[in-house]
């Protein structure tokens, strides 16, 4: 089967085939997800329109939507697809993508978000909130973000007030550098 | 020659040579009577239970080629077997297996002398020794031997004691074979052997063999047949593994489109199509009919033609049985008929 | 002698509607192929019994090629469906007693696919080339070379 | 054990079978398959763990058959066998009384103690303890005890071996055969009119007991049971050269379920494996 | 009955009183929690927007863990942490390579056959007889509207728990608690999840219309399995109440919390006052009309 | 065995690249060959006398030809041999051009391949049986199954032809889908006003015989030669004398508790009843399941009304066997169900739009029904939830078409063009309503559709929306429908009055069983599969069954009509002539091997095994063994593959035939 094997350069649609082990050509763009999407009014692009960019090569415009960081992963979309294409999954792709390559992000606010996360999870092992409310205020600069839900969770106890570290964070640790996640 | 008393060391030393001079040298092991690759592995463990196989192969393949052949546009050309002169010793064998070589002389030079058979017998010096095993299984004190039988054996082996065994030559060529051996050999000890005989646990005597066989003479259509023969399934398990069952089939196999062979292939008397007739009539169409032969071939017919009883009593085919028809039961019920009689 | 390079014998087990008649079609469009396959026609895979696979690799076949319709278009309606299910189980068995995979190929291969049929023979010839002689199965068959 | 010989003697004074398959005891614990005829035959009737036999064998054979209604001590796994025999025709349901047997596990052997150790490899995940069909049922399932599945473990070695490897294992494992079919006869799904072993215009399956007829006759023994196999290992125990068999068996057996997650034996209205198919059946290794 | 237990880093958080009322009515139903030693965040909505790999690590080591102490099942309250530990079981059994690759990064090995389950299944588990036999109150007086939110039953093909787009066994399970289940129209739409703190925005608008359809078709308490919606539901119910004057306010309760009541454990024990919406008046009145009779 | 070979070179198409004089050397030291040549051209007269001519000489027995593909040849060769007096069917031919001299370019090896091929022909040669070819007469009658538009359209043709018809229909009336509609697309024609006359001729015709409420039990035999049993249902109510007054009905106190199913449930009917004014033929039937009279045996009102005494409580099923000689299937179609969740089945449904809880969302169908003068609104559009006039309808396509998910991949063709027709006649009679269509594409191939589409738009103002909807569901008594408008990239959310929704057309739920009464294939979906999808698209592959309408795949009218008259075409040309001539590659059983596993007849697809009792003198079964039924039998030879034992062989590919050519590769 030699004659297949032309000089095919790695393309992004490669990239989301490898993460999320489904083609996005087998979108027929019905929009049936963007019509169910509860965040599709906030969203600069159309979530099947997403799709479609990536179809045409025009990846530019995918990864440097808001759409991408405003999906919140409900899987609304993935449910009720009528090509069983998991478009969930294909957002969590893109955005993977969009970090690895270092893409400004529309919506800072919410890779912030992300980001303190996941620290918390790095150094932890589990999430602590207290450290994130405060990584995520240091990031954004919205230091009096939820100064109104805080004090009250605070005051409940929701919030520990020191970290809660577990034994193996050393090989959570390694299996953030494993994935390189920064 | 008088007895000699060999240790166990020149025993496994006397095979290691044999191994050394190209000799085939065959001997009990846990799985069987299996050829010795050294001297180390024999084990010559009289109290031992019977191998699942006789050493019938040895002398009687379950497959040999008779002839070759080729054919051409309208002619068949034949090719003789080459039969490999090589020496076999059946070293440490049990006395109901030894015996068998015997028996089985016996219908291979009847009418027709088998080559095949002769030279492989002619070539085999059998070593047998004394068996101090028995379990509900053996019974060959009713068919006329004995756990100390030296009858087949050019060689006979009595152990004494963990190491040492008294050595006894039986047959002129066990003589002849020993000679370069003497090395090996001490002088034996008398009453020594003798003593270690007496010591052996015989089976009981359940049967009277000649009761037995004028029983069946005269009730061929007896139900007791049918009774028992109709559990049989047919197997021929047991007469695989007897040391004296040596029914044989011939076929021809092809190798490609214009030669082949001839093969003598072992066969079994319980198979349902042993005795089909090409116009498909079937004498012994049933199991049980089939299983009153077996009987009858080992305690009557052969012994009508050579007087000799066609079983060792080793209790091989009983203990193998899938669905445990146990032989010296079953004789023993014939020779209580025979009583009652 | 040495330098020869290995040719392997094939049988192949095809189906008249389909594949021998996807072979004729490579025949009239004159395509070329490796000349090392013998086809043994039957009318439908469906006829295709395991022993014959096997008596095969007795007969000294180094490798065996089985194909027909593919599904939904046997024309016996479903002799391709029955087929396909010994198929499964008798390669996995074969697979298990070690006759090697690459020795034994199934395809489907359409009256028109005379391009497919082409390919199925050069590929599986390769593959078997390069496994090289069934020295395994002509080993057991040795105990035939005529010693008289 | 009173209610074996019981259970037994009513069968025939009830008038539902007029012959009864089952076990008695000989030389302590060990028994064997015995075929009453009469009311007072049954006496020596037991139930242990060293019933062994399937005794659905018999169910098939000509001498057996002539008695006509036929009662039956069954274990669950030998009801399997019962089940494929209605799947293929061979008996009818109505000629077959079944007395299912409630098991738990019986021993590998006769001459062993009863243990986890000795304990049959075929009870072991046995899903059948008690019969799936049964006219009347008897004892109880209670706690089994566990052993370690050699045989599974044995299959799953093989399968990571590479192709040579495994043919050296089972050539040598071939190698032992002596043709004498013990496996076949004990077999209760081995009922044809002629083995195809036995067919000599072709012969497919050469009859001498070399190395290629034995190869032949040990792969389509199993590629035969494929599928039909209900486990019940009579032909390993009747091998006497000890070829582990239910090696081959076990591994179609698991093939069968892993491809068509069909399971032999359990029910007599489902389609066998071999004679249907599913239009979704796997394709993925042919090209 | 011993079942493996994942309760995931909210539940000794923000939702506090989710795992208080958990332990707290499994207790109180016989049930053994043998927590996963060791266990780490799953990584959550973070995990996977971020790094599929590291998703798939972190869920994957936990069921590392549970499998070396021998657990057969593990229950995840938090309908996040159950869809996570589900779609990383599924997606490395559909790929052996990707189970390499990940056994390599968690550095341990990895059978995959643990069963994970949600807190309805577990319910199911246990039986409606059982919660029946130590039922104490009846709830008749609640009209709750049952909210599954988006992970309870998504991704279905890989849950295959409940239907997709009509499912019941939620209001089933709060029908043997003696209370009424309202039907109504939001049940499975999404509150706005993980944008609570970075999109309050959005948060506050889809948390609005999930309360407003609940009350809408009746109801006076929303019941919900999932850390992520109750503080969504409740927390921000104030914020909501503030952008929009007039709203009303409904409290949100655990389903746990809500079977702990039927089962007679108090306020304190379940953890309820640990709520931004106040819940007392209404189970007061409940209280004193079983008492009355 | 004395065989013959002969070699031809083909001109040079052979010969260039097969040395033919080193083949038939090589030939001539095969056993039992006497003698080998080659020639030219051996399909030619000089050819054909060679082999001729050998065979009187040399008293031949056996012949085998290296020449051309089989497919060519081998009927020329095997009548010269036929003519010189050896049996045709010993007569084998070696593909020496298609398979050696055109393929490979190196003569050494070709030759030696074409050598290698002789040799397989005559170890195989030597194996053959003298055969007969077999002759079967042809029954010239014909069975139509299905009284749809497609079945009425073949049994015309073919009873206008001048041949015997049996029409069998299991409803109580013909007239299918068809009598259902509305208006029919792209002309707007009164759907029962063009069908209802060729429903009567079908009645009245004197060569169809028309057995309604009638299904097709079994189908043994063979082309040209069919038994086939029908179940003709009990209606209790004797045909023979009911005059069709329609009093039993209108009297018959049970009007409530029947859902019409002529209506698509969206109006009642009476327990006994005929289900729509004009059906063919206007005999009622009763509904066991309501009446009352078998429910406790109290009522007997029809009896009592009816003054002709047809009414027959103790009617029973009826099995009539008829002979046929060509089977034309047109069993049609059936809608996709959105009423309720499949259950275990691999289709989800579509809890989105409600499992159908919602009154007023609809399918096609009932739509139909709706906007039908004869349907129970009398055509006037009202809601079946509270008979308001919906102001707003949003109609939706593609349910259960195109989708992998929750239905079919397959397109299902006919809903662009009845949804357009659905929002064009609401539009005419309700002037100031909405009507919104949410689409993928729009697929209008056809005379005039594409127009019609287009009309609908462009003059009716129908809203086209491209996007599927996501969701639907009740508030204040609106239905909200969610979707997208993938054109300009903007959500849509439309407060409806009514949904429809143009479901896929599916086949018969009990498809496959009549397949495999019939013994024909069908696809995935359960359509009936033709043999050829181009060349012969109205034949099933079993020899005398052809396909009509959309038991084959979703089609429209005009369609399945032509394809009705194909179908019927096909019949009439079986009865061109008198006799068939079949292969004798048939099956057969060597009882006397047989066990009776009847693992054949578990593969067999032609129900050519049938079970055969062995009996004694006394004639007591002894064993049950199997019997090929030599017209069935195709000889496909899989039952011969499955039997352990090879208790039965195909004639012509025996065992002992294949293992020689397998054996003969050394």
């Amino acid at each position: 089967m030699s004659h297949q094997t032309t000089n095919h350069t790695r393309t992004m649609t490669d990239d989301i085939k490898d993460i999320t082990s489904q083609n996005p050509d087998i979108c027929y763009q019905c929009g049936k997800c963007s019509a169910g999407c509860p965040v599709r009014n906030y969203m600069d692009e159309a979530p099947n329109l997403i799709v479609r960019y990536i179809q045409l090569g025009l990846y530019d415009k995918a990864v440097n939507s808001s759409t991408i960081w405003l999906c919140a992963g409900c899987l609304t979309c993935t449910t009720r697809c009528p090509k069983n294409f998991e478009l969930a999954a294909f957002m969590d792709a893109l955005r993977e993508i969009a970090l690895k390559k270092g893409i400004k992000i529309k919506e800072k606010a919410i890779l912030k978000f992300h980001k303190a996360f996941l620290k918390q999870i790095k150094n932890h092992g589990r999430s602590y909130e207290l450290g994130l409310i405060r990584d995520y205020k240091l990031t954004t600069g919205d230091l009096m973000a939820d100064v109104d839900a805080a004090p009250d969770m605070l005051l409940k106890g929701k919030i520990g007030i020191f970290p809660h570290n577990i034994k193996g964070k050393e090989s959570i640790k390694r299996i953030f550098e494993k994935t390189e996640v920064k | 020659m008088d007895e000699k008393i060999i240790t166990k060391e020149n025993l496994k030393a006397m095979c290691s040579e044999l191994l050394k001079n190209n000799v085939d040298v065959i001997s009990p092991l846990e799985n069987g009577y299996l050829k010795l690759k050294s001297g180390d592995e024999l084990t010559l463990d009289s109290k031992a239970k019977h191998t699942k196989a006789s050493f019938k192969e040895y002398v009687f393949p379950k497959t040999e080629p008779i002839i070759f052949y080729k054919k051409s546009q309208s002619d068949v050309e034949l090719l003789d077997v080459k039969m490999e002169d090589k020496q076999t010793v059946i070293f440490g064998a049990k006395p109901c297996d030894v015996r068998s070589i015997g028996i089985l002389r016996k219908v291979f030079n009847w009418d027709y002398k088998d080559e095949f058979f002769n030279v492989r017998t002619n070539n085999t010096i059998t070593i047998g020794m004394m068996c101090q095993f028995c379990d509900d299984f053996c019974f060959c004190t009713s068919v006329g031997l004995s756990p100390v039988s030296s009858e087949g054996s050019d060689i006979f082996l009595i152990p004494l004691d963990e190491n040492n065994f008294a050595l006894r030559v039986i047959t002129p060529k066990g003589e002849e074979f020993i000679k370069p051996f003497g090395k090996y050999l001490m002088d034996g000890i008398k009453g020594k052997s003798e003593a270690a005989e007496k010591n052996v646990k015989f089976p009981e005597k359940v049967f009277d063999s000649e009761k037995v066989k004028e029983w069946i003479t005269n009730n061929f259509e007896n139900e007791y047949w049918n009774t028992i023969g109709k559990m049989c399934l047919g197997c021929a398990q047991c007469a695989f593994v007897c040391p004296v069952c040596h029914c044989f089939d011939i076929v021809d196999e092809d190798y490609n489109y214009t030669e082949g062979r001839r093969m003598k292939n072992w066969d079994g008397c319980q198979f349902d199509m042993f005795t089909l007739h090409a116009s498909g009539h079937n004498p012994r169409d049933i199991q049980s009919k089939r299983y009153r032969q077996r009987i009858s071939h080992k305690f009557k017919y052969y012994p009508d033609k050579f007087n000799e009883i066609l079983c060792t009593g080793c209790g091989r085919c009983s203990r193998g049985c899938p669905v445990s028809m146990d032989i010296k039961e079953i004789v023993t019920g014939i020779g209580e008929l025979a009583n009652k009689v | 002698m040495e330098n020869k390079t290995f040719e392997p014998k094939i049988i192949a087990f095809v189906c008249n509607w389909c594949t021998y008649t996807g072979a004729d079609l490579a025949g009239t469009s004159r395509m070329k192929y490796e000349p090392n396959v013998r086809l043994i026609k039957l009318p439908c895979t469906g006829r295709i019994d395991p022993v014959m696979i096997l008596k095969a690799f007795e007969k000294g076949a180094d490798g065996v090629l089985v194909s027909g319709c593919h599904p939904g278009d046997c024309h016996y309606n479903a002799g391709n469906f029955h087929a396909r299910r010994r198929w499964i189980m008798f390669h996995k068995l074969l697979d298990f007693v070690g006759i090697d995979e690459n020795r034994l190929h199934f395809s489907w291969v359409s009256a028109s696919e005379g391009k497919k049929f082409v390919d199925v023979i050069n590929g599986f010839v390769n593959k078997v080339k390069a496994k090289g002689p069934f020295e395994k199965y002509e080993k057991i068959n040795k105990e035939f070379v005529i010693n008289g | 054990m009173d209610d074996i010989k019981k259970i037994a003697r009513e069968l025939f004074t009830s008038g539902k079978v007029n012959a009864v398959l089952g076990y008695v005891s000989i030389n302590g614990q060990r028994t064997k398959p015995f075929l009453a005829t009469k009311p007072e035959e049954t006496d020596n009737f037991i139930i242990n763990k060293y019933i062994l036999n399937n005794l659905t064998v018999y169910l098939t054979k000509k001498e057996i058959l002539k008695y006509g209604k036929i009662g039956i001590f069954a274990k669950g796994c030998d009801v399997k066998a019962i089940v494929a025999l209605l799947q293929e025709s061979q008996i009818k349901r109505e000629e077959v009384y079944i007395v299912g047997i409630n098991c738990n596990g019986v021993c590998a052997d006769f001459d062993m103690e009863f243990s986890g150790e000795t304990i049959a490899l075929k009870c072991l995940n046995c899903e059948v303890r008690t019969p799936k069909l049964y006219d009347e049922l008897i004892g109880t399932t209670e706690e089994m005890p566990k052993a370690d599945d050699g045989k599974l473990k044995m299959i799953r070695k093989i399968e990571a071996l590479s192709s040579a490897e495994k043919w050296d294992i089972f050539e040598e494992q071939f190698d032992k055969c002596i043709k004498c079919y013990a496996c076949r006869q004990a077999c209760p799904l081995c009922y044809c009119e002629r083995c195809i072993s036995d067919k000599s215009v072709p012969r497919w399956i050469e009859s001498s007991a070399s190395k290629r007829g034995n190869f032949s006759w040990n792969i389509i023994r199993a590629f035969h049971l494929a599928g039909r196999c209900i486990g019940c290992n009579e032909c390993e125990r009747a091998c006497p050269m000890e070829i582990p068999l239910s090696l081959l068996n076990r591994k179609m057996a698991m093939v069968a379920q892993e491809e068509f997650k069909y399971v032999s034996g359990l029910d007599p209205n489902t389609p066998t494996l071999i004679g249907s198919y599913d239009l979704k059946d796997d394709e993925d290794f042919i090209e | 009955m011993q079942i493996g237990y994942y309760p995931g880093c909210s539940l000794s958080g923000t939702a506090k009183e989710y795992g208080k009322s958990v332990r707290a009515i499994f207790k109180q139903l016989d049930v053994e929690l043998a927590d996963v030693t060791d266990w780490s965040c799953c990584g959550a909505t973070s995990g996977h927007v971020t790094s599929h790999k590291l998703a798939m690590a972190l869920s994957a080591r936990n069921l590392a863990l549970a499998e070396k102490q021998g657990l057969k099942e593990i229950f995840a309250p938090c309908a996040a942490c159950f869809g996570r530990l589900a779609v990383t079981k599924q997606e490395l059994k559909n790929s052996p390579a990707l189970k390499e690759e990940i056994e390599g990064i968690i550095e341990d090995k990895l059978n995959n056959t643990i069963e994970i389950i949600n807190i309805i299944q577990l319910f199911q588990k246990i039986g409606k007889e059982k919660i029946a036999e130590k039922k104490v109150l009846d709830l008749k007086n609640l009209k709750a509207a049952c909210y599954y939110g988006c992970l309870l039953v998504r991704p279905f093909n890989i849950l295959h728990f409940d239907d997709a787009e009509q499912p019941t066994s939620f209001e089933e399970l709060v029908k043997s608690t003696g209370a009424e289940v309202v039907e109504w129209n939001y049940k499975l739409e999404c509150c706005g999840a993980a944008h609570s703190l970075p999109r309050k925005d959005i948060v506050v608008d889809l948390s609005k219309k999930i309360l407003d359809d609940a009350m809408k078709h009746g109801a006076n308490v929303l019941v919900v399995a999932c850390p992520m919606c109750h503080s969504n539901l409740d927390m921000r119910q104030k914020n909501i109440i503030k952008a929009n004057p007039g709203q009303k306010e409904i409290p949100v309760l655990y389903l746990s919390e809500l079977i702990g009541l039927c089962l007679g454990l108090d306020n304190k024990q379940l953890g309820i006052n640990l709520h931004t919406i106040d819940f007392n008046i209404r189970l007061k009145k409940n209280v004193e009309e079983e008492v009355a009779k | 065995m004395k065989i013959g070979v002969f070699i031809c070179h083909c001109g040079e198409n052979i010969g260039r690249t097969v040395d033919c004089v080193r083949v038939a050397k090589a030939c001539s030291f095969f056993p039992n060959v006497v003698h080998s040549v080659e020639y030219k051209y051996m399909c030619s007269d000089p050819g054909q006398n060679m082999i001729k001519q050998a065979i009187k000489d040399l008293k031949l027995d056996g012949v085998v030809v290296g020449s051309c593909s089989p497919h060519m040849h081998e009927k020329t060769f095997r009548k010269a041999v036929s003519d010189a007096g050896v049996n045709p069917f010993l007569c084998e031919i070696a593909n020496l051009r298609e398979h050696v001299s055109w393929v490979h370019d190196d003569k050494e090896v070709a030759t030696d391949k074409a050598i290698d091929l002789m040799r397989f022909a005559v170890e195989k040669v030597k194996r053959n049986a003298p055969l007969k070819t077999i002759q079967v007469p042809v029954t010239k009658r014909t069975l139509v199954i299905g009284g749809g538009i497609a079945g009425i359209q073949a049994a015309l043709d073919v009873a206008n032809a001048g041949y015997e018809v049996v029409l069998v229909e299991k409803e109580p009336s013909i007239g299918g889908h068809m009598s259902q509609l509305s208006e029919t697309f792209p002309t707007l024609d009164c759907s029962q006003c063009i069908l209802t006359p060729r429903m009567v001729e079908v009645y009245q015709h004197p060569k169809i015989k028309l057995m309604t409420y009638s299904e097709v039990e079994k189908v043994e035999g063979f082309i040209g030669n069919f038994k086939v049993t029908i179940r003709k249902k009990a209606r209790f109510v004797d045909d023979t004398l009911c005059s069709g007054c329609g009093d039993c009905a209108i009297k018959c106190p049970i009007k409530k508790k029947a859902l019409s199913e002529f209506d698509e449930k969206l109006a009642f009917r009476s327990a006994i009843y005929v289900p729509f004014p004009q059906a063919v033929p206007n005999i009622p039937v009763i509904d066991k399941e309501v009446c009352t009279y078998f429910k406790n045996g109290k009522c007997s009102m029809c009896v009592k009304v009816c003054g002709r005494n047809a009414i027959k409580f103790d009617q029973q099923d009826e099995f009539i066997s008829e002979d046929i000689g060509a089977i034309i299937v047109a069993t049609g179609y059936k809608l996709y169900t959105i009423d309720k969740k499949p259950e275990a089945s691999e289709i989800k449904g579509y809890g989105e739009y409600g499992y159908g809880k919602y009154k007023d969302v609809v399918d096609g169908l009932q739509f139909e029904r709706i906007a039908s003068a004869s349907g129970p609104t009398s055509g006037e559009f009202q809601r079946p939830s509270d008979g308001k006039t919906p102001k707003k309808i949003v109609f939706i396509q593609c349910v259960g078409s195109r989708d992998e998910s929750k239905g079919f991949s397959y397109c299902s063709k006919i809903c662009c063009m009845y949804t357009a027709k659905h929002a064009m006649l609401y539009k005419h009679k309700v002037h100031d309503g909405e009507a919104y269509v949410f689409y993928m594409d729009i697929r209008a191939g056809g005379k005039m559709y594409e127009e019609f589409v287009r009309r609908a738009i462009e003059e009716d103002g129908v809203k086209y929306i491209r996007g599927r909807v996501s969701r639907i569901y009740e508030e204040d008594g609106k239905y909200i429908v969610k979707g997208e408008d993938t054109l300009a990239g903007v959500p849509i959310q439309i407060d409806a009055d009514m949904v429809v929704l143009a479901t896929a057309m599916v086949a018969q739920t009990d498809a496959p069983k009549l397949a495999q009464t019939i013994g024909m294939p069908y696809d995935n979906y359960g359509f009936y599969s033709e043999v050829h999808p181009k060349l012969r698209p109205v034949e099933s592959s079993t020899g005398g069954v052809f396909l009509a309408g959309a038991c084959n795949s979703p089609r429209d009218i005009p369609d399945s009509v032509a394809m009705a008259s194909a179908a019927a075409a096909k019949a009439l040309v079986l009865f061109g002539s008198d006799m068939l001539e079949r292969e004798p590659t048939i099956a057969f059983v060597n009882e006397n091997l047989c066990a009776g596993c009847f693992y054949c007849k578990k593969v067999c697809a032609y129900n050519a095994i049938e079970v055969k009792q062995i009996k004694d003198k006394n004639g007591n079964v002894i064993k049950e063994v199997a019997f090929v039924n030599s017209g069935l039998c195709q000889g496909c030879g899989t039952c011969n593959a499955t039997c352990p034992s090879k208790a039965i062989e195909l004639i012509g590919y025996t065992d002992e035939q294949i293992y020689a050519e397998i054996a003969a590769l050394m």
